[in-house]
């Protein structure tokens, strides 16, 4: 085959290309006809059709998005906002931390395992590309129903994937999700989050400046594996027999990504780096088109040069594969030398593939002859933008008018204790363990908490013990109910999450798992959404810092339930001061801070129970929200507060529940005058958390939340001596009383037994 | 003792059928593995390593005599379940005797 | 003067990090030591840490033995120089025969992350003194192949000769004869799978009883001599 | 496209030589893996299923000819580096051509 030159393209204008098999439409590939002033070259429609794919330029989305950037808070603490790599934080002390959700959904479904570990691996080199050392990784996950057959095929290779990159990478695992719900049956969400640290100095940035500078490639050899896959994959919806494109996964190796980050953190130690970019989807169109488009605005690229595993693979293949485990920097040309030293001390190859330039042209040669000649922000930055249609989903009247208060509820203590069996039972609820205990939580040794903490917490320093707390949240039922108000619960949640451990909230990720937005419905969605996270992070102050957007998440016009993955990084000046989950002694005093109403709408007590979904969503009330992070956080530095848990899925009877469990340790507790002890029990109003007070603090503590008009309640006290065997494990009891005029007592161990056992049963073979 | 050692004479021997699935990584697949091991092959001083896969060897004992249909079945689960055709390859056999374990 | 203790990174390593924070923890003085070394610098006692040396596709250990370094590791160790082996340095000491045995998939076929009872079973090791015989002690387990194997006559010579360091109060993975870590004849070799350097700080880990393995150390016999 | 898809006449493929090598735990340790591979194929309704067990398969090509000095360093490598022999026993072969990979 002839090779496709610049030179060609000017020669034969009317050649006939294979843009729409590409992924591009008619008018955008007469867009790119128009920016080069010609037909553009196989090389040129291949960096274009990824680039310009859903997956890498946002084209549906940008116009939403950037209500994050309209509506952001003021922020000190912002040192790199939302369009680099991620987002950098500063968190005092010179310190800065950087942090990001990813998704890598469409992947996990072809291939479980391989999808889910190169999710870790990508999102862990966003992380290495801002100059920060990674140090923990997370992995929200939403699975189709927990019994059907396929979730048995999918969860246990998605798990183990990401349980055996994390691993290998020696990053901890911090926390998560683990979501079952029909909606995701043919698109399980996998998102992974990474979080780094930095000294202020050391923050880099992706852009290629300093006319003859050069350009290395390094890590692993490039592949045909995933040519175009994530961005191709990720870009369009599953038919009903399953994805279209299967050969598209990549197969990862987390021994070179560890050799990476050591290898790249010592070149950016040793000061030899100006510029640096991972590779991730669209591979090197995209490092080179962002790298020079951030920069002085011009590369040479001698494509050559690039070290293949298959030496059949041609310009446009070696343009869009997506082969892991590879980076791109900008080096000066005296710092070479030093820079593949070091490479070479980690066994990790590294080439010269280019130069910064001052041409304005991104330009790419084959062998001698120029295959590729670009502006380069033509390709990274400037892609067709859509503003799709967007229509109130038809479905929405009827399932909001579909309230729950209908549903029949439990009426007497014994149905109460039951009712609590079955939801801690629920996948939902049930304990995490067969999951969580596949993933090292103990590796680098500055993990402070993770599951089954409410966040996931990191020393950065081990000096001062200045660290940061994170959780992930969302609940794809009430975004579904409502997405704007689902969006703001599932960012005030998050919120809680941090600040129940003592951790001031400072900013925000997101992943973006929607439909696709070719579906106005899904549009709508997405956009209320968007408006939701972005207006409740101005209300509560706290800026997104960057995030991912996943779409055409459906298959056979079967949408998932919206579901804005909200991530929210928190600081603590010294993590010794953390709040725990579990209380600690007997007599310790409970207390419920925040209202609770009558609020079933989109609650996995109608879920687990009645199968239902209708109604609206909690209210949220976000200044209410930050009320109670200040009370949390002042709990947590004056010492007043021994343990503290929010309250979500599953309402105070879960909440209570899963505090005893992880102390092992039961207590007494009631049901305030004046409430139906069901609606007290189990409803999912938003802006709680149950505290526990040791007894010598109780005073300053009420006296504070009265203060701040905080409403707390007392609702009961730490007791292992129920039943009278005091201390016994085996003889503990959480026990509820005025319930309906009587008491409903339940063991612990049948409730540990009954949160331990669904999992197991599920997924153990 | 396993089954294939058995003495050729025994009972339980003749009505048994082996069946080896060999599953590899598709050449266009990134192998990791086989990576490493050509590294470790060549550091101790085995020269001229060109290229190495490693894959994984299933060995099945069935009982009774092979038929067709359950030929294709192998075949379907050697495709479904033993290997991922997205990024492996399988061969099946249906061999005589031996095996390696012994 | 200081105990120096070397800790080994190979390629891969990822515990090293915190095996030095525990020998310092301990009050000792953590040396770091290279794969592609061809000589030791002067050290009073090594460990070779956790993680997935090289990768660790093949089989755990496997590679990492014919390291350079560890030609130096053998010899030491045959002088009597004490030697821990955390988890993948457990699995580098059997393949490297300084320990009989190996250690193979875990019977449940997943990683395993979790904090585990043990029992010290032999408190004459260089590694082990500062413990109580019988003592029981809880330090996180997190691998995937460390299911303990060896033959009958090797399991027998282990349990007659009381080689046997610690063993697992409840077996999480199939090892034989519940054995979490063992020594060779002379007690300067131990190996182990839980991860010791995980528990020594009341805020990252579940007990502070993986201090003692790393102050034991210092009171061997042949460190302080 | 890969070494082995080249036509026989390839001046590559005459000066390689290929060699297998399976790994298989022995039989009287326990092998979780084809433990849990058997109780797959029984839950996909393969009926008879005596027993199954997994190990690895290196598909290994070497520049040139094997002398015999060769083989033996391969044995020595087979059994020292790609097995364990307290867990595992292997089998080396020489092939011609093929190998499963496409
Ligand atoms: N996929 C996962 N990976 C790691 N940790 C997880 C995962 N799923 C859940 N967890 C952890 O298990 C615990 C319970 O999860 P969950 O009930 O969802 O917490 P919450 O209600 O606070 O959001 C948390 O500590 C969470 O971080
Ligand atoms: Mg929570």
């Amino acid at each position: 085959m002839t090779l496709d030159t610049v030179t060609r393209a000017a020669d034969q204008p009317d050649a006939p290309q294979p843009f729409a098999e590409l992924g591009l439409k008619p008018d955008e590939y007469e867009q790119i006809r128009d920016i080069l002033g010609r037909r553009p070259t196989a090389s040129e429609l291949a960096m274009y059709s990824v680039m310009w794919s859903e997956h890498c330029s946002y084209k549906s989305s940008k116009v939403h998005l950037r209500q994050f950037g309209a509506k952001a808070p003021e922020s000190e603490a912002l040192l790199v906002g939302i369009g680099e790599n991620a987002g950098v934080v500063d968190i005092g002390d010179n310190w800065a931390v950087t942090f990001k959700v990813e998704s890598h959904n469409h992947p996990s479904f072809v291939e479980p395992y391989q999808g889910a570990a190169t999710g870790i691996g990508g999102i862990v080199r966003d992380i290495i590309a801002m100059g920060a050392r990674p140090l923990a990784v997370m992995d929200p996950l939403r699975f189709g129903a927990a019994d059907h057959p396929d979730t048995a095929r999918v969860l246990p290779g998605v798990v183990s994937g990401i349980g055996g990159y994390g691993n290998r990478l020696g990053l901890p695992n911090i926390g998560g999700e683990v979501v079952f719900d029909s909606s995701y049956q043919g698109n399980p969400l996998v998102n992974a989050l990474c979080v780094g640290a930095m000294r202020h100095e050391d923050i880099h940035l992706a852009s290629a400046k300093g006319v003859g500078n050069q350009v290395i490639l390094y890590g692993a050899r490039t592949g045909g594996d995933g040519i175009g896959g994530v961005s191709v994959l990720a870009s369009e919806t599953f038919s009903d027999t399953g994805p279209a494109k299967r050969p598209s996964v990549q197969v990862g190796d987390p021994f070179m990504e560890k050799l990476l980050i050591e290898c790249t953190l010592e070149v950016l130690a040793a000061g030899l780096v100006e510029g640096i970019q991972d590779l991730g989807g669209a591979g090197i169109s995209c490092a080179t088109s962002e790298l020079a488009s951030n920069g002085d605005g011009g590369m040479q690229v001698w494509l050559d040069r690039v070290p293949l595993r298959d030496d059949t693979l041609t310009p446009e293949e070696i343009l869009m594969s997506e082969s892991q485990e590879r980076m791109c920097a900008v080096v000066t040309p005296e710092h070479v030398d030093d820079f593949l030293a070091i490479c070479r001390k980690w066994d990790v190859e590294a080439t010269v593939i280019g130069e910064v330039t001052d041409s304005g042209r991104l330009t790419v040669d084959w062998h001698g002859e120029q295959v590729v000649d670009v502006p380069p922000r033509t390709v990274a930055h400037d892609c067709p933008i859509y503003d799709r249609p967007m229509v109130v989903p038809s479905y929405l009247a009827a399932l909001n008018a579909n309230d729950p208060a209908d549903l029949a509820r439990p009426k007497t203590a014994d149905e109460i204790a039951s009712t609590l069996l079955v939801l801690i039972a629920t996948p939902n609820l049930a304990a995490k363990y067969w999951i969580t205990d596949q993933y090292d939580r103990y590796v680098r040794g500055n993990t402070v908490l993770a599951q089954p903490e409410d966040s996931g917490m990191i020393r950065v320093d081990e000096q001062s013990g200045l660290g940061v707390a994170i959780s992930t949240d969302c609940n794809g039922r009430f975004a579904k109910l409502d997405p704007y108000i689902g969006a703001k619960l599932a960012l005030a949640e998050s919120y809680r999450n941090v600040a129940v451990t003592g951790a001031r909230p400072l900013a925000v990720t997101n992943c973006l798992n929607f439909g696709s937005p070719e579906d106005p419905e899904v549009m709508w969605q997405f956009e209320r959404a968007v408006a939701g996270l972005a207006d409740g992070c101005l209300e509560l102050g706290v800026p997104v810092t960057g995030g991912n957007v996943s779409l055409y998440n459906s298959t056979a016009d079967v949408a998932i339930h919206p579901t804005p993955v909200v991530g929210v990084l928190g600081v603590i000046d010294d993590v010794d001061r953390r709040t725990p989950i579990s209380w600690a002694a007997d007599g310790e005093l409970i207390y419920v801070l925040g209202d609770t109403d009558d609020e079933f709408g989109g609650s996995e007590w109608a879920h687990a129970v009645h199968d239902h979904l209708g109604g609206l969503p909690p209210k949220v009330d976000l200044a209410r929200e930050a009320l109670l992070a200040d009370v949390l956080i002042a709990g947590s530095r004056d010492g007043m507060l021994s343990a503290a848990h929010d309250v979500s899925d599953g309402g105070i009877a879960v909440a209570l529940t899963e505090m005893a469990i992880h102390a092992d340790v039961g207590a007494r507790t009631w049901i305030p005058d004046g409430i139906d002890p069901f609606v007290f029990l189990f409803s999912e109003s938003a802006g709680r958390a149950i505290v526990v007070v040791p007894r010598s603090e109780e005073l300053r503590f009420t006296d504070m939340c009265a203060a701040r008009r905080l409403p707390a309640t007392r609702i009961g006290v730490v007791d292992s001596g129920l039943g009278g065997d005091q201390g016994k494990p085996d003889h503990q009891f959480l026990q509820i009383d005025n319930v309906y005029g009587e008491s409903a007592t339940i063991a612990l161990a049948d409730l540990v037994a009954a949160n331990m056992a669904t999992l197991p049963a599920l997924f153990a073979d | 003792m396993a089954w294939w050692d058995l003495q050729a004479g025994d009972r339980r021997l003749r009505d048994m059928a082996k069946i080896v699935v060999d599953v590899m990584p598709k050449t266009e697949i990134l192998d990791p593995q086989g990576r490493a091991v050509q590294g470790a092959l060549a550091r101790q001083g085995l020269d001229g390593v060109h290229d190495v896969r490693q894959g994984k060897r299933f060995e099945i004992l069935l009982d009774g005599d092979l038929d067709l249909e359950q030929m294709e079945q192998l075949h379907q689960l050697a495709e479904e379940l033993l290997s991922n055709p997205v990024i492996e390859d399988y061969e099946l056999r249906v061999v005589d005797e031996g095996g390696i374990a012994s | 003067m200081t105990t120096r203790i070397g800790v080994i990174t190979f390629p891969g390593s990822l515990d090293d990090a915190d095996s030095a924070r525990a020998v310092t923890l301990a009050g000792a003085e953590a040396v770091p030591l290279w794969h592609g070394d061809e000589s030791l610098p002067e050290v009073d006692a090594i460990v070779i840490p956790g993680g997935f040396s090289y990768g660790d596709y093949l089989r755990c250990g496997a590679i990492a033995r014919f390291a350079p370094i560890m030609t130096e590791v053998v010899r030491a160790a045959d002088r009597g120089l004490p030697v821990l082996g955390i988890c993948n340095g457990f699995q580098v000491l059997c393949e490297a025969h300084l320990l009989p045995g190996a250690l193979a998939i875990n019977e449940g076929r997943h990683f395993v992350c979790r904090d585990e009872e043990l029992i010290v079973e032999n408190t004459q090791t260089a590694w082990t003194s500062g413990f109580a015989q019988e003592q029981h002690i809880v330090i996180p387990l997190k691998n995937g192949e460390g299911r303990y194997v060896a033959d009958a006559k090797t399991l027998a010579e282990l349990e007659s000769q009381g080689r046997v360091v610690v063993r697992y109060a409840e077996n999480p993975n199939g090892s034989n004869n519940n054995i979490a870590g063992i020594t060779n004849a002379r007690g300067n070799v131990v190996g182990l799978m839980p991860h010791p350097e995980h528990a020594v700080e009341s805020l990252t880990g579940p007990s502070l009883d993986g201090l003692t393995f790393f102050t034991s150390v210092l009171a061997d016999t042949h460190v302080s001599a």
